[in-house]
């Protein structure tokens, strides 16, 4: 282990350490925690100035109460939910079978399509948006959750089926071939063997998923607009708008909208890691 | 109004309307009409202020509501020529619209008319006046005056003005004015229809009355990290005593806690001699082409033109705004009121949309942008001027 | 002797292996190529086009680019090159999440009591979204108000305003895109140092190898995949960088703050935009810039996937 | 239950040839082992027995049925693989009844035929765990139920023990040999261990680079080789090999042992060959003088001691009994002619 | 150079004890060999002479030196691991010189020293090779010459072969007797494997469960085990077990063989004990009818019967020579009374 652990070193040393990590933890978290300690400050405060002192009242409820009944965050936190697990769902079924298709069989052209399913899942999505909105207007999708879950899905596929198929290829290829010996057809293969065996992959891919998508902003911009369909990450910046200067609103709505994906890490954190080291570091 | 015809249905209205106070007039009417027409739904979407300028091309063209809101003059010209926007030429053929008749202009291209208005209002300096009388000055007239009292502000460790750049929109009033009082409101809209060059001496001279404001400090500091609404607390907390402004930001300044004895209004005061023009930008209300309720959009755009509507809607509780209809009473509010006679009586030069209306968007965007580092970076002002005009070559082929 | 196996099975069963592959990648590739491939080449068509989104396109060959790259008698695009430069910057800056990824992989890899949570809290910033990152940062840089200008004013430093200043803007931002991105790394190293072999640990330290020379010489080595995984998200994450701008700075003060990504949207699809060929035309290049790095990962990963069988 | 048959049988990888054209008869229930070198291509053909992979060209019967070209599971085989390919996520019991449920067997059926492979393996106890709760050996057993839970006429196994440890081995090893006696079906049976081969087989197939050098049953091979190759790979440790030149009447003269080995064999007198005897057939003698004792290895019963000869050859010699030799001894060497065997030098055949 | 000297060494885990206060000798130059059951500490000692792993209590000397505390650098010991630990980013020659780089020796000696080692282990041909592009016992030559390059008092072995296929094994067991004899320093090898341990130590350690059961030659060890566990741990296959009753005058009672052994030991009689006796020293009399042959195996030289006696107990047996016997035979059994070893019954140990 590198570096040397701790407990090797001296007393003095790891009483150093014990106390150096939330000193760091801290100022690592800062401009976070300074936002929540904004959100839960009365409007006062702002207007007197004393943006750093002790918060002159603890406003919880106030202000979270307004983010929740006096503004539009919760239709915008549903539609994240109600764009989010679709996406999430329709991902993994496609890329679970994408990756069957290149991680067993051995095709011409199997590297050719993995390819390019990874460089389509590099290229800045810039260049995507003209003809994507286009397409999804004509389709009479603009503006609706079901326009932006389509094309999550379609990009995520990309980098799904990079995570899918390096997962599938670590599998050991003695249990495809077992199964072929006692006459299982290929599609038993992928339902009762292959599937069952991703379940860690799924999850993980799912959490990770989960969070990309519900962070997007980009894609919300440009294919949504207004509360109907749009999600929190837009939302917010319409809350904001609507609470120009009130830094304690602002804050709130904030937090709110950052919190499903920081619930999501915490409950999930082992899948969380799980998703980002099978699918990047293999 | 219908005129006895039934609508049904539903309506959908898209607003831009997002600051709390017009907000509410919008969700009013909306709601209002609603009851008025029992067969028929109302479906109101408010969009933010800002973000509805970029979406509006994207809702109009695909899904579009039955009415929405925009503004006037060029602003609505690419919607006009792309064909987005309902020749509502009908509804201005009634008789009751003549009450309209003074704001016809802006809403025509092609000899049609695309919308109707709902609002105006008036920009101008509005003031701290409790601090000038501290300070012992009074409303300035001249450019002069209004440098001397600025002084004494500064003197007095505080800014003349406030302003919150980083929508760029704010700096655009800045040079309404600077170039109107500079140049006369002809120049101005020569300039803004491509007919005049950037690097123009009589432009240069414009920025050289504005620069004298800078270069005493007369602005607040790191006025590009905000939105207007956030320059608003330096003039509550009297940081900065003046705020040149639409009379929408009354209501924000009065929600924060300034008393009408602690607001006060004057008129842009005059550089050269020439005749005033005012900015007073037109709010309207336009049918989009994929609209699918066309009856009742057309009847809602008759009720909120109507005069009753009109003095409803503009009131001093409500917008704070000038109404279009002038069979409507202007509303019995110190601000209006002056804005009303101001803009009656005293914008002999002519009355602006504002710049981004009345440029065009990509001369405007890089105008702004410009006019935005001018306030940060006078000393760059040939490579602004430099990079508008080339802009400008482009633009207007 | 022999008699044959009978061949009444269907034509799928006999060619059952052959098959299968397409049709479980049909719908996959389907979407991919409707929403993915086909747009890119889309893209390229517009670019040689003026379009305003609404009407008919009108073919005005590379004009764009030209004007773009100020070919010809007229100047290169100045909020262009801005962008440009600014893109380089983010590469070359975002590339320091890496290091300090490293480092603070580093000093959380040990076993202390609650060290799991203190990774995980480390790792926070990553999982927010880009937004509300953009708004925190926006917020800790307030010129007066902001935290960064408390604690500068606690030690009678002034202040400064980053945000407002061209020369500092990008950098404020690039440092915000830092702080997930650290974060990013962080985890990537950690579960590289996990797989670090303990061997090989003890082998350089009977060997004598210590600190920074056992980093140098023998852990980093061993990270190899991490770093490049961590270089790979960096630089599409550079490239990429869009939300930060927009909710930061709008692209502003004067425009210093663009980048390709951010100016195409702005020309695209921004309020005084709907120059969809120029727009595209940026994309383009942008597109361009990436498919140098999207090759040499793809032969990279080639490489392995070779030495793998 | 049937028999296997090859017939010219060849496997080209692209251009690469790997399996050279192989004909090989595998009785009815006989129990049939290949042996050789790595990379000489077991795996490979009994893969293509199995149908995993195609066959380049011939014809591979099973049976009366010509094979060559059906589907694995059409073939009537079951394989059983080193990394035993368990479901980890399905209990010993779905194991053992995929295939059949797969293929749309009642259920009764399967129960009853995987009650009776867990009878003949005694994994009655393991039937509800998850291959990950079970030892090594008991999950070579589980891919061993799985493959006659499916009834089939030839069992396959591809090295199933290597990655089980020494004692499991031994232990799998007898439980191989006792499944065979019961069940009777015909078994190919791949291994790197001499041990296996020589304990478990009836014939044993030595490849080579895709060739049979041999085949026959193990003590045939042990005391009757064709070749130098199956001479040296058969039997542990390996043959001495020394230089000889074969002199008349069946005399080798071997430098290395300082004598001639009156062998019987014809050839050609003169002729160089290669000499060969095996450890255990050699007895040192402590009052001899011809050889140097280079090292010594005991392993407690048994000693080996390595020897150097004038001419420089190494010599293996199995020592027994309580007296050994010691590094440093000079000793003389001690055998019965008739243990020879000789080898012509350039082909490596055997000389008889 | 220099010996080993361990002092009452202790190792804890947190609470856990895995050392119990070992005291042993290593001679200067002396090979020496831990060998006993998987977790009873090999690894951990050897570690911990290594400075790996720190000393809970107790003290350890290199030579004069205490180096208990002492990093591992310093100590003047290389170690040999299972896995190679070699860095696979480094060239043969980088790997090798690697630790006398990171201690500033000169260029010049670097390269003599590397290219020595490279000579005695053969490695010139892959010097510019990484060790991925080697097999795996070059691989381990590599890290035995990586040890030999900084010319340590004492080397250390952690199972270095167990990685590798049998016949390499036996190959590089053969070159680490050969290094040790050319260079002559200390060395601490552990292992699972018998023969590695018989063949390669002057000293075999034998542990369990943290303590030392037994140290001494191989062959004493295989001939005067001291007690139940060291009799089956040395020796393949393991000595055969029997119950028994001790009689008078050593005579011991076994059912299983249906006699009594005169064994000549000093006991209480009426004892109950362990009657021990290994297989190569017992021989099958076919004229006997005593056992039952449930089955035989045969490796070409020697084969083992593996009997069944009367009272079930299972008996293995060497058997040597053209005439072997066959499952189902019934047979006798015959050996020398004095082949015989005793142990009690609960403590294990060895009664003389
Ligand atoms: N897919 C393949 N493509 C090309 N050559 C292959 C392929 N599979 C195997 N070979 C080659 O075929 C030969 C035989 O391989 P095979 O696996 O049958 O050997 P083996 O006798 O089983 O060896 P081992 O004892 O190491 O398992 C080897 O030389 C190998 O390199
Ligand atoms: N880090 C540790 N923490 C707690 N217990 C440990 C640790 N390392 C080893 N042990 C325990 O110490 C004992 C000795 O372990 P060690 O690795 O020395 O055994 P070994 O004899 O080398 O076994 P093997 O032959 O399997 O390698 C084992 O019971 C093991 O569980
Ligand atoms: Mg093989
Ligand atoms: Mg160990």
């Amino acid at each position: 282990m590198f570096p040397t652990p701790i407990e090797k070193k001296s007393r003095s040393y790891q009483m150093a350490y014990q106390g150096l990590l939330p000193v760091v933890l801290v100022m690592w978290l800062l401009p976070l925690i300074a936002v929540a300690v904004f959100s839960i400050r009365p409007d006062s405060d702002f207007t007197n100035g004393n943006y750093w002192g002790v918060p002159s009242s603890f406003n919880f409820f106030e202000n979270y109460g307004k983010v929740f009944f006096e503004s539009d965050m919760p239709r915008y936190l549903l539609n994240s939910v109600f764009i989010t697990v679709p996406t999430v769902l329709g991902t993994i079924a496609l890329s679970s079978m994408t990756g069957f298709a290149l991680g067993i069989y051995k095709f011409k052209g199997n590297l050719l399509i993995f390819f390019m399913f990874i460089a389509g899942n590099f290229v800045p999505f810039q260049i995507l948006m003209v003809p994507v909105r286009d397409l999804t207007v004509n389709m009479n999708l603009y503006d609706t959750k079901t326009g932006l879950i389509l094309f999550h899905i379609a990009f995520q596929t990309g980098f799904c089926t990079l995570f899918m198929r390096n997962f599938i290829r670590a599998l050991p290829f003695p249990l495809i071939e077992a199964a072929r010996v006692e006459g299982v057809r290929e599609w038993q293969i992928f339902l009762y063997v292959v599937l069952p065996l991703m379940k860690p992959a799924l999850a993980a891919l799912a959490v990770l998923i989960f969070t990309f998508i519900w962070n997007d902003y980009f894609w919300a911009v440009v294919l949504t607009q207004g509360p109907d369909a749009q999600p929190v990450t837009a939302g917010i910046t319409a809350f904001n708008s609507q609470y120009r200067a009130a830094y304690h609103l602002m804050s709130a709505g904030s937090i709110v909208a950052a919190l499903p994906p920081v619930l999501m890490f915490f409950l999930m954190q082992k899948h969380f890691i799980a998703g980002l080291t099978l699918g990047a570091v293999k | 109004d219908g005129h006895g015809m039934k609508l049904k249905g539903e309506l959908n209205i898209t607003s831009d309307m997002s600051n709390p106070a017009p907000r509410a007039v919008m969700e009013g009417l909306a709601a209002q009409f609603d009851e008025m027409h029992p067969d028929l739904t109302v479906n109101l979407t408010i969009v933010d202020r800002e973000a509805w300028k970029t979406q509006i091309r994207n809702s109009l063209s695909a899904n579009a509501p039955d009415v929405v809101n925009w503004y006037a003059a060029n602003r609505m010209g690419p919607y006009v020529s792309a064909g987005l926007f309902e020749d509502v030429s009908d509804v201005w053929a009634d008789e009751s619209m003549a009450a309209l008749a003074s704001t016809k202009g802006a809403m025509t291209i092609d000899g049609k008319q695309w919308g109707v208005p709902y609002t105006y209002y008036q920009w101008g300096i509005y003031y701290r006046e409790d601090i000038f009388k501290e300070l012992g000055l009074t409303e300035p007239a001249t450019f002069d005056e209004e440098m001397a009292n600025c002084a004494k502000i500064i003197d007095s460790g505080r800014k003349c003005y406030t302003i919150g750049s980083k929508f760029l929109w704010t700096a655009g009033g800045w040079f309404d004015y600077m170039n109107m009082r500079t140049n006369g409101f002809d120049f101005h809209m020569q300039l803004a229809q491509g007919e005049v060059e950037w690097t123009d001496e009589r432009v240069r001279e414009t920025f050289a009355n504005w620069r004298k404001l800078i270069d005493m400090g007369a602005f607040i500091d790191d006025h590009q990290n905000y939105s207007w609404q956030e320059a608003l607390p330096f003039m509550v907390k009297g940081e900065a005593t003046a705020y040149l402004m639409g009379n929408f930001s009354v209501a924000p300044l009065r929600e924060a806690g300034l008393t009408d004895d602690q607001l006060g209004f004057y008129q842009f005061p005059t550089i050269a001699d020439v005749p005033q023009g005012e900015d007073a930008p037109t709010d309207t209300f336009h049918i989009p082409s994929g609209a699918t309720n066309k009856d009742a959009a057309k009847a809602f755009l008759e009720f909120v033109t109507s005069a009753d509507v009109q003095s409803d809607i503009n009131g001093g509780d409500k917008l704070g705004q000038l109404p279009v209809n002038s069979a409507s009473s202007v509303a019995d509010d110190k601000f209006i009121a002056k804005g009303f006679e101001m803009l009656s009586n005293n914008a002999k030069g002519g009355v602006a949309q504002f710049f981004d209306r009345d440029f065009p968007a990509e001369m405007a965007s890089a105008g702004m942008e410009g006019l935005q580092e001018f306030m940060v970076f006078p000393d760059n002002l040939d490579d602004i001027l430099a990079r508008l005009e080339e802009t400008r070559a482009r633009v207007y082929k | 002797m022999s008699t044959p196996v009978p061949q009444d099975r269907s034509w799928y069963r006999r060619n059952e292996i052959a098959i299968t592959p397409w049709l479980f990648l049909i719908p996959g590739i389907a979407f991919f190529a409707l929403y993915v491939i086909m747009p890119i080449f889309q893209s390229f068509w517009i670019s040689f086009h003026e379009w305003d989104g609404l009407g008919e396109k009108t073919w005005v060959g590379t004009a764009h680019y030209e004007r773009l790259f100020g070919v010809g008698d007229q100047n290169i695009d100045r909020k262009f090159e801005v962008s440009f430069w600014n893109n380089l910057k983010w590469l070359v800056l975002y590339l320091l999440a890496i290091p300090m990824g490293l480092f603070i992989a580093l000093f959380l890899n040990q076993t202390v009591r609650g060290i799991r949570l203190y990774k995980s809290l480390f790792f926070f910033p990553f999982v927010i979204s880009q937004v509300v990152v953009g708004l925190v940062f926006s917020w800790f840089y307030l010129p007066r108000e902001g935290l960064l200008n408390a604690i500068l004013g606690f030690f009678n430093l002034g202040s400064i305003n980053i945000l407002g200043d061209p020369t500092m803007a990008t950098y404020g931002i690039i440092a915000a895109g830092l702080w997930p991105q650290t974060a990013y790394c962080m985890i990537l190293y950690l579960t590289g140092l996990n797989a670090v072999d303990p061997e090989q640990v003890e082998a350089a330290r009977l060997d004598g190898a210590k600190g920074h020379k056992m980093l140098w010489y023998v852990i980093l080595p061993q990270l190899k995949p991490a770093t490049f995984i961590a270089f790979v998200v960096t630089i599409i994450g550079a490239l990429r960088s869009f939300d930060l701008i927009s909710i930061m700075t709008n692209g502003g003060p004067f425009g210093s703050t663009r980048v390709l990504s951010f100016y195409m949207f702005e020309e695209s699809l921004s309020e005084f935009g709907f120059r969809m060929g120029y727009g595209s035309a940026i994309a383009t290049v942008l597109f361009f810039i990436m498919l140098g790095f999207i090759v040499y990962f793809l032969y990279s990963m080639w490489r392995e996937e070779k030495e793998a069988r | 239950m049937s028999g296997v048959t090859l017939n010219k049988v060849i496997k080209k990888y692209g251009d690469v040839q790997v399996i050279h054209g192989i004909d090989l008869e595998i009785e009815d229930g006989e129990f049939c082992v290949f042996v050789g070198p790595s990379g000489c291509g077991k795996s490979t053909l009994l893969r293509m027995v199995a149908g995993l992979e195609e066959t380049t060209d011939g014809q591979i019967n099973i049976g009366e049925r010509d094979v060559t070209r059906a589907d694995p599971s059409q073939r009537g085989v079951a394989m059983v693989f080193q990394t035993y390919a368990l479901y980890p996520h399905m209990t010993v019991r779905d194991n053992m009844g995929f295939g059949l449920k797969m293929n749309g067997h009642p259920k009764a059926e399967i129960v009853e035929k995987v009650a009776e492979a867990s009878r003949i393996l005694k994994l009655d106890e393991y039937l509800e765990r998850k291959p990950a709760a079970l030892s090594g050996g008991q999950r070579q057993r589980v891919s061993i139920g799985r493959a006659i839970v499916r009834g089939p006429e030839v069992f396959l196994f591809d090295e199933p023990l290597s990655n089980l440890d020494a004692e499991l081995r031994v232990e799998m090893r007898v439980e191989i040999a006792r499944l065979h006696k019961e069940i009777g079906a015909t078994m190919i049976y791949v291994t790197h261990d001499q041990v296996e081969a020589m304990t478990l087989a009836d014939k044993i197939v030595v490849l080579r680079l895709g060739v049979i050098e041999q085949f026959g049953s193990p003590m045939d091979l042990y005391r009757d080789p064709d070749n130098k190759f199956v001479a040296g790979f058969i039997g542990s440790p390996a043959m001495n090999f020394m230089d000889g030149v074969l002199g008349e009447g069946g005399s080798v003269t071997v430098p290395a042992l300082q004598r001639d080995v009156a062998t019987g064999v014809n050839g050609v007198a003169g002729a160089k060959v290669s000499y060969g005897i095996r450890p255990e057939h050699i007895t040192i003698d402590p009052a001899g003088s011809t050889h140097k004792v280079d090292m010594t290895e005991s392993l407690g019963g048994i000693s080996y001691a390595y020897l150097v000869a004038e001419t420089g050859e190494r010599i293996v010699v199995e020592e027994r009994g309580d007296v050994r030799s010691k590094d440093g001894d000079v000793v003389g060497l001690s055998f019965e002619d008739s243990r020879s065997y000789v080898f012509d030098a350039a082909s490596e055949m055997r000389i008889r």
